[in-house]
């Protein structure tokens, strides 16, 4: 009889956005957005709507680039803390904690203003390819946010990787596994699927690093918003707007992850 | 697989007063056997004994403390290192051997992160370079001869503890090897597996393995091996027959151990 | 009449008595650490019972923290900032005036530790979460087994043997919490990062107080950075094989 | 009862400067203290970061806001603003070695850098059609890039290039190439104070106080000290 | 301690139609048994036929899918949940009947953040409220009772796994329960440890403590158990005495599990 009723209830609430409170919850996000939108003063959005959405790609952008190649490099980062050799290790170690420890803006600024201004004192550099490159920012944007990436998610992975069980890897060396084999097959989906959760939350981390490469003359999603509010002296409804943009992006990560979590979910 | 070259020496396995110590604490403290070509030999003795650690020096997983290994007439060769004492001199070779040789953990050590059949399939494809198909086709082979068909498709952590037992043996078996270390394989299972278990040793051994069986089960060992070799506190006790050592113990403390067990 | 910092040299600078901008530094370092500590944990407790909100079987509440944690991490902290210190005091001292109460005032540095708890609380629920579900769940079956109450599951089995695994993680959190305090300059409190904006600005020495506030950013992550290295071995202890 | 004035923590030199101790100086702050006795107000100022100016003014934290802020019709829908206190002109400045002028033609095919957000940027979009502008967050930037030679041509306020082309850096670098344009509906109506709406009497208060000093003299002494020129704009 | 308060009924434990049911595959397909105070029981049956589940099913590991259980006279009652099915409706009741029962998981399940002595008197000075003095004494004469008393500051990690076994064995008799649940409390044991427990079963047994015992060991059940379930495909295919189960077995299925065995 239990049964019987377990599976009924399963099927009654078988579409889970259907649970009440869910409803509840959805309603008052519709009058909470519903009064937003027709009590405040949106009339600068048209004016600007052009800016937005390219500042919004310029985010997307930077964000998704230097996630995965700092993702990838952190890879190598994380390892030789957990294997070793001791130079490297240290280097690794080192590298991790200089770039972690001080401000991403700091950074930021040595690379563009502190390196950018070295660069033209190099003679004849001015009339060679590389100068248009050399003198826009996102060279210099891309390369300190993969820097931090690689910092934060190589500490992470060293985590991830010594936290995996010894006898796993075990049974791979027993086999006569390649060591490269081992990490890619073995070692670091394993690590991986452990960290998912953390990962998801680190990648939301760097979407709010973003903003800072504002101070280098990229506009960003939320440097176009502060010139709205600069512009006209509204202070709300353009954060709302920004505020709503970085929702959307977070959930997206977050959906992404919450979905990579389910196909890894066994344990 | 190289199984029918002609080896140097007859012994497929020679184990020369093995020593290991662990924090300052002597586990092994000169262990000294052999195994020729189609030998089982049973490691019988108390628990804490050192049999897994014997077990794991043979394929490095430990590195020995002292002493000398050679597995298919090939001398693993050890260098100091300042470290640990000891490390292995050639990776390659000590690769090319482990290839050949199918281990099952006490632990099992399944992969958690793959089904069981990618459990299996992981080193024919990866390591052996068996193209896909075929490994899996022989994945199932071994998966119906353990009994695990319908489960393939789980994760290990989904799989009760015998049948996690018997994925690792399948796994070991899959890479086809001509050197089984076995740690208790059939702790997890209830009888009726473990007489199958059994008839895929027996298998095993009539097609020319050697198997190196650590075990509880007296009856297990006595029909399956040609040798026993008594291990008690980090030395080998006695070793002989399995006839000799269950009806005609010598020294004090098998024959204390044997009585235990009647 | 304006300071003449262009004829002052490095020491005279950054010397602790004004004009010179050590001091400020300092006290403004002073500043951050104390909002930052206090966030932090705050955040440490809300994201203890969060993480254990969201892996308990109440669907309202794993709803709610869902929410939670995707909205406040994904929310700029300046909007955050602006909405408790300026928005919503205005909301309450709204219906407060029509009631004919007098206003309140929300202080700058209680909104700060407000801000920066929430936010970390958010980060920190996904952290432990995370690092209880690399607890095997047969330790926690055996306790459950055994009939130790929840509480105690938690802080004797469970919370000790995630540590190892969260510490990585909620040491990120607090070298993010040092720096999140650049926001409070909104509110009008001097931190670091705007005495050395201050600095900078004021005598034209971009660089000099940039790296200056950079350093002391960087002695204070190398020194959490040995603390927590201290927690991580303590707390490693049988959680790894022998040797 | 307290008038509060806000003014923004960052320096903007020589309007608004701290100094280590956490004390505001400069030729605004004067000014403002100047007002508020000529109007017999107890004025306490206020810093907080430019983020905050406008929150802190409509939330009632501050009542006044004296930070440099230029008037504009967009702006008035938001808040009220006093009558100007001073005005400069916007400048152009480029490279010594390259030659070219201020008007837009001459500037069509140049890297131009401004400040984002303010209304030189604004200036910049809508009359050098062809040039490529870049964006700052401070004027600063801007020079510095200018410097480096990442852009041809920055313009900003007149008063805030001159200081740079005083400096070391500006001096070996750079001139200026000349005024920009007359455009009152960009370039705005000057700087005034910032005041909520519906803040009348005050407004008129501090538009008699301007006024006032500026008519017996204060005003000009004050600016004096600072200034080699007349900041009150025309 | 209330194991002399006279109980409602007569029986220390009742299964009534117990179903589990995990991802739409029936594991427990209505198993009924009753144990009364003294009695103890061995669970046979194949690898994967719902002897551990039975096992977690009964203190509530696994909530049943359906059915009915009784312990010390107690019924636990479930109440619907619209998430899981079924859940405990006092979580009061079920912690003080978990507190009388001992149990040993096929895994052990040491907590690995505490030494053995530690994971020992975890639940005797934390849940029981005994003072440390005492427990650690406890401790020591059971740590000395299964032979680990030299391990006790060890670390689980570094143990072999029968020491693992008996530490977890220690932990369960630490509480001093009064119905025990063990998961196959040998597995990990050479025959010599496997007398001793036997031995310390015996001794609970006549303290009149009841015991379920998932087991391999058809010899230990017989020795130990005065009742024997034997599980097929998740439901009770034949019960008895040993001698019943394991002489004169009734059903096919049964009687094929014997001859393997044999
Ligand atoms: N990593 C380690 N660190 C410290 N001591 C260890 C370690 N591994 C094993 N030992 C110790 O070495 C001894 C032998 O262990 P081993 O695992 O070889 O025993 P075993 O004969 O396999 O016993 P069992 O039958 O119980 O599995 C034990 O006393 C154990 O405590
Ligand atoms: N968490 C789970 N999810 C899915 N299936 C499970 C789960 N736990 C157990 N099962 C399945 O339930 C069946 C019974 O498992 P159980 O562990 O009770 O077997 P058992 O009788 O104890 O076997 P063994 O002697 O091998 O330990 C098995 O087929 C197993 O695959
Ligand atoms: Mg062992
Ligand atoms: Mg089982």
């Amino acid at each position: 009889m239990g049964h019987e009723t377990a599976r009924k209830t399963r099927y009654l609430f078988g579409i889970r956005w259907l649970f009440p409170h869910r409803m509840i919850l959805l309603v008052l996000l519709c009058l909470l957005v519903f009064s937003l939108v027709t009590k405040l003063d949106w009339y600068w959005i048209a004016e600007y709507k052009s800016a937005i959405l390219s500042a919004v790609w310029k985010t997307i952008l930077l964000l998704v680039s230097t996630f995965i190649v700092g993702f990838i490099l952190a890879v190598p980062i994380g390892l030789v803390q957990v294997t070793g050799p001791r130079p490297l290790a240290m280097v690794a170690h080192s590298f991790c904690s200089i770039i972690r420890g001080t401000p991403l803006l700091l950074q930021i600024w040595i690379f563009y203003y502190g390196f950018g201004s070295v660069f033209p004192e190099i003679e004849g550099i001015r009339e060679s390819f590389i100068w248009p490159f050399l003198t826009s920012a996102w060279p210099y944007a891309f390369f300190a946010l993969t820097l931090s990436v690689m910092a934060y998610e190589g500490e992470v992975l060293r985590g991830a990787l010594s936290g995996v069980p010894k006898g796993e890897l075990e049974a791979a060396k027993a086999m006569g596994m390649k060591p490269f084999k081992i990490l890619t097959r073995i070692w670091l989906p394993r690590a991986i699927q452990r960290t998912l959760p953390i990962i998801g939350g680190e990648v939301i981390i760097q979407l709010k690093a973003t903003p800072l490469v504002a101070t280098i003359t990229i506009i960003d999603t939320y440097a176009i918003f502060s010139n709205i509010r600069l512009e006209t002296y509204i202070v709300y409804e353009p954060l709302l707007l920004m505020t709503l943009i970085y929702l959307i992006l977070a959930g997206a990560v977050t959906l992404i992850f919450t979905f990579l979590e389910r196909q890894y979910k066994n344990r | 697989m190289d199984r029918n070259k002609p080896l140097k020496t007859k012994y497929i396995l020679e184990v020369s007063d093995l020593k290991k110590t662990f924090n300052d604490i002597d586990v092994l403290k000169g262990i000294n056997f052999t195994a020729q070509k189609g030998d089982v030999i049973a490691l019988i003795g108390g628990s804490g004994s050192g049999k897994s650690t014997t077990l794991r020096c043979i394929n490095m997983l430990e590195t020995p403390t002292a002493g000398e290994i050679a597995i298919f007439g090939q001398h693993i060769d050890l260098i100091p290192d300042h470290a640990n004492g000891l490390k292995v001199k050639s990776k390659e070779q000590l690769r090319s051997i482990r290839q050949r040789i199918g281990m099952v953990f006490q632990g099992f050590h399944l992969w958690s992160h793959l089904t069981i059949e990618q459990n299996i399939i992981e080193v024919p494809t990866q390591v052996l370079k068996i193209p896909r198909d075929l490994a899996i086709e022989e994945a199932h082979e071994l998966l119906k001869r353990v009994n695990l068909f319908d489960k393939r498709h789980q994760y290990p952590s989904c799989l009760s503890g015998g049948q996690q037992q018997r994925a690792a043996i399948a796994r070991a078996l899959a890479i086809n090897p001509d050197l089984m270390l076995f740690d208790e394989p059939t702790s997890a299972l209830d009888p009726e597996l473990v007489s199958e278990v059994l008839a895929v040793m027996k298998d095993l051994a009539s097609e020319g393995r050697s198997m190196i069986i650590v075990t509880h089960e007296m009856k297990f060992a006595a029909e399956v091996a040609n040798k026993v070799l008594f291990l008690n506190q980090g030395v080998v006790e006695e070793a002989g027959t399995p006839n000799d050592i269950f009806y005609a113990p010598r020294s004090e403390k098998l024959k204390q151990f044997i009585r235990s067990i009647k | 009449m304006l300071i003449d910092y262009q004829s002052m040299s490095l020491w005279e600078l950054l010397a602790f008595n004004s004009p010179g901008w050590g001091g400020a530094l300092l006290s403004g370092l002073a500043l951050s650490l104390q909002i930052a500590v206090l966030g932090y944990f705050f955040g440490l407790i809300i994201g203890l019972f969060g993480a254990i909100g969201k892996l308990s079987q109440n669907l309202l509440l794993t709803d709610l923290l869902y929410c939670y944690t995707t909205a406040v991490r994904a929310i700029p902290e300046l909007v955050l900032i602006l909405l408790i210190y300026f928005a919503l005091p205005n909301v309450i001292n709204d219906v407060l005036y029509s009631f004919g109460f007098d206003g309140v005032e929300i202080n700058g540095f209680f909104a700060g530790v407000l801000v920066i708890a929430f936010v970390q609380g958010a980060y920190a629920t996904e952290v432990i979460r995370a690092s209880i579900a690399a607890i095997p769940k047969g330790q926690i079956e055996a306790a459950h087994a055994f009939a130790i109450p929840k509480y105690k599951i938690l802080y004797r089995i469970m919370i000790p043997s995630m540590i190892p695994h969260a510490l990585p993680g909620l040491s990120n959190l607090w070298l993010i919490a040092t720096k999140d305090t650049a926001l409070l300059a909104v509110v009008g409190l001097t931190e670091l990062t705007l005495a050395a904006k201050q600095a900078a600005g004021a005598s034209k020495q971009q660089l000099t107080f940039l790296l200056a506030a950079g350093a002391l950013y960087l002695l204070v992550s190398l020194l959490s950075e040995v603390l927590f290295k201290y927690l991580i071995k303590r707390t490693e202890k049988g959680q790894t094989h022998g040797s | 009862e307290t008038l509060r004035i806000g003014i923004a923590t960052e320096p903007y030199p020589p309007f608004s400067v701290p100094d280590a101790s956490g004390q505001y100086t400069g030729w605004e702050i004067d000014i403002t203290k100047a007002i508020c006795a000529e109007a017999k107000l107890d004025c306490e100022i206020v810093a907080t970061a430019w983020d905050g100016i406008i929150p802190a003014l409509l939330s009632r934290k501050i009542d006044v806001a004296a930070a440099s802020l230029s008037i504009t019709e967009e702006r008035k829908r938001v808040i009220d603003f006093s009558d100007k206190y001073y005005q400069t002109g916007a400048a152009v400045i480029g490279p010594k070695n390259k030659p070219f002028g201020s008007t837009p033609s001459e500037l069509d095919d140049k890297i131009i850098g401004v400040q984002g957000a303010s209304i030189h940027a604004k200036f910049v979009k809508k009359h050098y059609k062809n040039a490529t502008i870049k964006e700052y967050q401070t004027q600063d930037e801007a020079n510095q890039d200018l410097y480096s030679g990442r852009i041809d041509a920055t313009q900003a306020d007149a008063l805030t290039l001159e200081s740079f082309l005083a400096s070391a850096d500006g001096m070996k670098c750079c001139e200026l190439k000349g005024m920009a344009i007359n455009d009152e509906a960009l370039l705005g109506a000057g700087i005034g104070f910032g005041l909520r709406k519906g803040n009348i009497e005050l407004k008129e208060k501090l538009n008699d106080a301007i006024q006032a000093i500026r008519d017996n003299g204060q005003y000009d002494t004050i600016s004096k000290s600072y200034f080699s020129f007349n900041i009150y704009g025309e």
